[in-house]
């Protein structure tokens, strides 16, 4: 009877020494409290909760002790990751994480952005363009700053991503060319882009006021002529083929991006789009939000390199916001004061918000100009342009 | 490791021209086709390539240009059922009308939404119908969509 | 390959003990926090916490006491939605209202179920509106909902 | 690589056979067995066998031959629940009965189809009576179907 | 033209001496049989359908000969799995039970569930907690008597979890622990497992019945406070803190239960719990039920050990309900007589028909009593119990 | 300043050295035009889109030089796959097409499709499996064909079982026979077997009237007699058994055929059927499609092996439904005329076109004739037959 209560004991000690009360780092606690303020943001403030929920608990699980559900030594060499190894000693969130490493998941994500979308006010008004490239800028010139910041090429891109203000392609970008050894993570990323899309309508607003004079805010546009049906299938067609053969790398995203667009604009595959919208689209969100918040680990965010990112991202979006809207000032000029600038600012994607907020900054000025259908195209032509500049960061940087 | 001036540099205008050029063909593409497709629609020369939008398109591009003309494709029918369901209704007795037909009309909405399929009252009724007969139509539309293909 | 009493014995009670331990800590946990909460409810101090719960919950709380205390969260509209379709066709004619309410009601409780939002009759009503104006207010509002996050 | 025609003339004849044999296999036991069942049925033996069909399927059987014989399981119910729906709703007072009616029995239709669950109208006007109590009849019966197997 | 005859009749010949036919021995025509028993039960006696349905149909598929659907070679040794070799050589089964085997499907469905439990009477009474934690008595207990018939520590930890009532979780315990070698396999397991969950209605009466008297029957218990949004909010993150911490290995289970009950409570997320609770939770269970079923090879069930599992289940179930009822008993006399007893027998999970049984047998002394709510608390608290317990198990046995 | 300038056009250079322009070949090009056609035909011609169009998309992609979303190479040799390369340095697509060469889509869509399927007009006239079996000559002797043309068995096989009118019973043959290196893909195999089977209201009705007389098209059959759901619950699980016997090698798709309509003739599973109907399916549906497409590479289409493919699949599809016809008239013989001779050429399976196809020519005779039921037995019992076929083809060819 003794010898059972010394086995009890000793047993009780060791799963106390081996519980995770033991071994809960100062570290573990600040990120488990900090996951706890992205999920008041997510919940509490409405920030992208579908995405920013499953992070933030991510976040959590990762920074519980112990509980071997994700494990970054796994992944450390993006390079060379050890496939069976995972399989052999993964947890669950590793096995599900490998949907992002293999790049699955934001591809399959942009299949049913694809299928939701609607091209035509694009299509009608292809000039949009223009500015969904404008505001690719703030990628771009993000990526000197992180430069200056002292980041390697890899993190630089990652992080100059954010500017895209698309969360699947900064996911993917971030994923394929981060390692567990980067001084930043996928879910450091994926944490930047999604708080700061939310924020695009208190980050935005000031400086396209302050970029535009009244009269060009006033600017009431043409009606968009009706676009065919033929035209509409056509369009996910010829943007594949020529954004292909320009930007190999970008295949994945604007492929399947395109693909669900196709089977939503043909109209004789309906029960695929709805599947590819909704159930697909959801299991895929859930998974890819709860693993890339999983990334996340302490040594990831309670770091001075955290600070940049939120910094440069925040300038990311900034200048990509400035781009577009001093591009939309171009084309006022171009045009004849026939462009209203601020359907610029849409440029930057984080579909619909960036048009919704073209269009209340317009309203503030004429309560009866309806912009939002003009501003839909830089918008999902923001879209594209990401997916693009996702491709030439993934080309150039080696 | 900092990386060289140069490299930055490189990236960074690279990245601005080729997402410029990308963007610029596709802006010249849809430009052209649009024009194409305007051009043909007006003097509906029976091109080769005609044969297929004449079939399909044509009453749809019609219906279209009446329309909003930005409605997307999935906002086709929904219009028409909302209203012929409301019409369907108005007559009610009451003040509950616009609740009834609020619910109605969403319900219908919905079938749309749900099925992935563009259901018109009109084919409701005759669903009904042929339940009757003691086969769901239901049912079989269901199997004919989808079993079709495999 | 037989086990050892002792080990048999020590897997037990320990076994026995973490789950004990596990599920008394959480009573304490739950117990202590809604104490907390409760209190907070009736002084309604202004405290630094309860800024999200004053803007999103106060109203669901209020709502809440005056029904069944256990009703779940996804509860929350439906009893509404039933008794407005109710009180919507109580005036009808004839005896079939139970019958059409019932379906009716049904139809908009599965609507709430189905698309995981919790429609109210009001915005259903809106959503008919919006459809006159050739635009598909059921088929954008997927559309924010869904694109929105990504 | 070119195969010998031995080989070739084996393989069609070998596969003939083959189909052939598991085809009529097949026949014969499915001959045999409705052969069975028939005979279950008229003479009601009440056999070992025969107790599960005596609980479940009798019922079924029955009604079955008086409609349509080669109607699918699927629609079992649904036929019901259209008459049920209608016969609820031919005397509202106008000629929009039949939109009315094509609506809800299709309504009804699709909720069975949508959950996978045979709902007949019945259930439906308790489940209403049970939300007036404040708990949701359909949450809960959700709740029921789903976590009851795990 | 007799040469052809020849290899005809020689293809012939292989092909009947590679037929099903030929390979056929009488354990295969036992495990058809059996698997026909199954089928009779979950069909013709609605015995969990959605689970033993498809279990019957995989343990079906397996014992027919020759179709290498499933290889129980492939997965011989628990903690040292080929999986380039699966994936070489694997059957459809074999492949899909990696969900099984790298420990995916079980935690997934918790996602579902706990997308669709309201755990709000829980909260409401957290007392409750005590009776899910009561009746987990049945597992500790069944592996005493494991042990003594001999078992392994492996095969009795998966025995002995059959007394949690939860499928699951005990799919995810003994999917771990059991190598193709054990004598038992996972799919027995689950057909003892949701037998006697199915059998929750028969079994537990006669012992609520025994140990209580009608007076403790007729208790009524006093209504539940309603409980606040915030409340249903954080109860899911402060169990997955609390119970993590505690018992590291319990946390996929925990974790991804309390992650859809979260996304469900937190009301911004409705796209995503419509489809965990549905599609996904769906499409798991069909390849969770048919793989599982396959491992239930002729030597697994045809043997002397599968009895013993019968039996000790049955024990593991009997004891885990009179614990409940028991310390319901105590806490009936410790709060004056304040609780009904009944709601003890709820514990052992199996959600709602245990708590459904309270109700009842609680309804046959006083029709107006209404026990259901009141039972619903043990009864959630006695999955979050399982959990626990089975992450207690995983890391103590070896 | 210059030496940015340098740097600069020197990337660009490279891009455009690295771009598709300057990689696309002549036979890019005509496949892409190719896969415009297919397009065409899948949203204007409506030609089975659900498969066509991620088919034809699929092709595009492929043929997009250097986007690396599919790389045949890794799947050169079938019998001997690197699965671990794959996952390094595999795209998109080659990662997806695993789950077609790991034989797991074709057997998942036929559990959709068996949720789909009503087995009671084969049950109340089970001689409607001759029917089936017989239009199963169309493989048998196509493969006499292709071996005249001089194919592989491989290729032969894969070939023929286009004749089984069945578009994942081909892709489940053809992608395990075939490797990288043969003449065809599973993509061409695939693109023959759906363009064929859009066109059998055309194929057909010629020959079936052809080897009719107007006396034998005008017979009216019997009623169908009521089928117990007993009957219908224990089909699947009879067909089940007897064939996996006979050929074990057709047990993946046979069983999951099977399981899907057991568990939709249980009616107690229903959550599990409308998920295995719907998003299951669908999601396969799109991830086959678009993988299978992907393997059609340019030198598997423009060559003179497409050429002898398409005509041996027409050839097959002509066989099928002229067996199928005559063996209809030997039934209308024996059974003394009460048996349609058009209901025969319904036994080809694709399901359920050919079954309205005998509809339709029936009601050209006399339009009060309803063969659709009568003709929905042989229908179905083809989808067995061809199974079974993939069987032997499967077992027999090495
Ligand atoms: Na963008
Ligand atoms: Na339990
Ligand atoms: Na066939």
């Amino acid at each position: 009877m003794s010898e059972v209560l010394n086995i009890f004991t000793d047993t009780i000690k060791d799963l106390a020494s081996e519980s995770g009360f033991a071994n809960l780092s100062l570290a573990n606690i600040i990120m488990i409290l900090v996951s706890f303020l992205f999920m008041y943001l997510a919940i509490g403030r409405g920030f992208e909760p579908l995405l920013l929920l499953p992070i933030a608990f991510g976040m959590l699980l990762t920074n519980l002790p112990l509980t071997l559900m994700y494990t970054p030594e796994l992944f450390s060499d993006p390079t060379n990751i050890d496939y069976g190894k995972i399989l052999h000693e993964g947890g669950l969130l590793d096995i599900l994480y490998l949907g992002v490493k293999l790049q699955l998941f934001p591809p399959l994500i942009f299949l049913g952005i694809g299928a939701m979308t609607d091209f035509a006010p694009l299509i009608s008004n292809p000039k949009s363009f223009l500015l969904g490239a404008a505001a690719q800028a703030g990628i771009f010139l993000t990526f000197i700053g992180a430069a200056a910041l002292k980041f390697t090429p890899a993190e630089a891109a990652s992080i100059a991503i954010i500017g895209g203000a698309d969360g699947p392609t900064s996911i993917f970008v971030s994923s394929k060319l981060l390692g567990g050894d980067a001084s930043i993570s996928t879910g450091t990323i994926a944490l930047a882009a999604y708080t700061y899309m939310a924020l695009v309508p208190i980050i935005q607003p000031p400086i396209m006021k302050a970029l535009t004079t009244k009269k060009e805010r006033c600017v009431v546009m043409e009606t968009l002529r009706p676009v065919s049906k033929t035209e509409k299938i056509i369009f996910p067609i010829a943007v594949t083929v020529i954004i292909s053969l320009i930007v190999p790398s970008a295949a994945p995203l604007v492929g399947m991006l395109m693909l669900g667009n196709l089977l939503k604009e043909s109209g004789v595959c309906d029960r695929l789009v709805k599947t590819a919208q909704n159930e697909l689209m959801n299991i895929i969100t859930i998974f890819l939000g709860v693993t890339v918040g999983a990334t996340t680990t302490a040594d990831k965010i309670i770091n001075v390199e955290f600070i940049k990112v939120l910094l440069l991202g925040v300038t990311a979006f900034m200048i990509g916001t400035a781009a577009g809207v001093l591009f939309g000032k171009l084309m006022y000029i171009f045009s004849g004061g026939k462009v209203n600038p601020l359907i610029g600012s849409a440029g930057v994607s984080a579909v619909p918000m960036a048009a919704r907020v073209s269009q209340k900054v317009g309203a503030k000025e004429d309560p009866t100009n309806f912009l939002l259908m003009h501003a839909m195209g830089p918008n999902v032509a923001g879209v594209i342009g990401s997916a693009v500049a996702a491709g030439v960061l993934l080309s150039v940087v080696k | 490791m900092k990386m060289e001036w140069t490299y930055v540099w490189a990236v960074v205008i690279t990245g601005l021209v080729v997402v410029f050029l990308g963007l610029i063909l596709l802006i010249f593409f849809v430009w052209l086709f649009g024009k194409v497709i305007t051009k043909i629609e007006k003097s509906r020369i029976p091109l080769m390539i005609n044969e297929f939008k004449a079939k399909k398109a044509r009453k749809h591009e019609e219906k279209q240009q009446k329309n909003n003309p930005n409605s997307g494709h999935q906002e086709k029918n929904e219009p028409k059922s909302a209203v012929q369901a409301e019409s369907s209704v108005t007559s009610l007795p009451d003040s509950n009308d616009d609740e009834i037909a609020a619910v109605i009309s969403a319900a219908v909405a919905m079938m749309s939404a749900n099925d992935g399929k563009n259901y018109k009252v009109k084919s409701i009724k005759s669903a009904r119908n042929k339940r009757h007969s003691g086969v769901s139509a239901w049912g079989s539309a269901g199997q004919r969509e989808n079993t079709q293909p495999f």
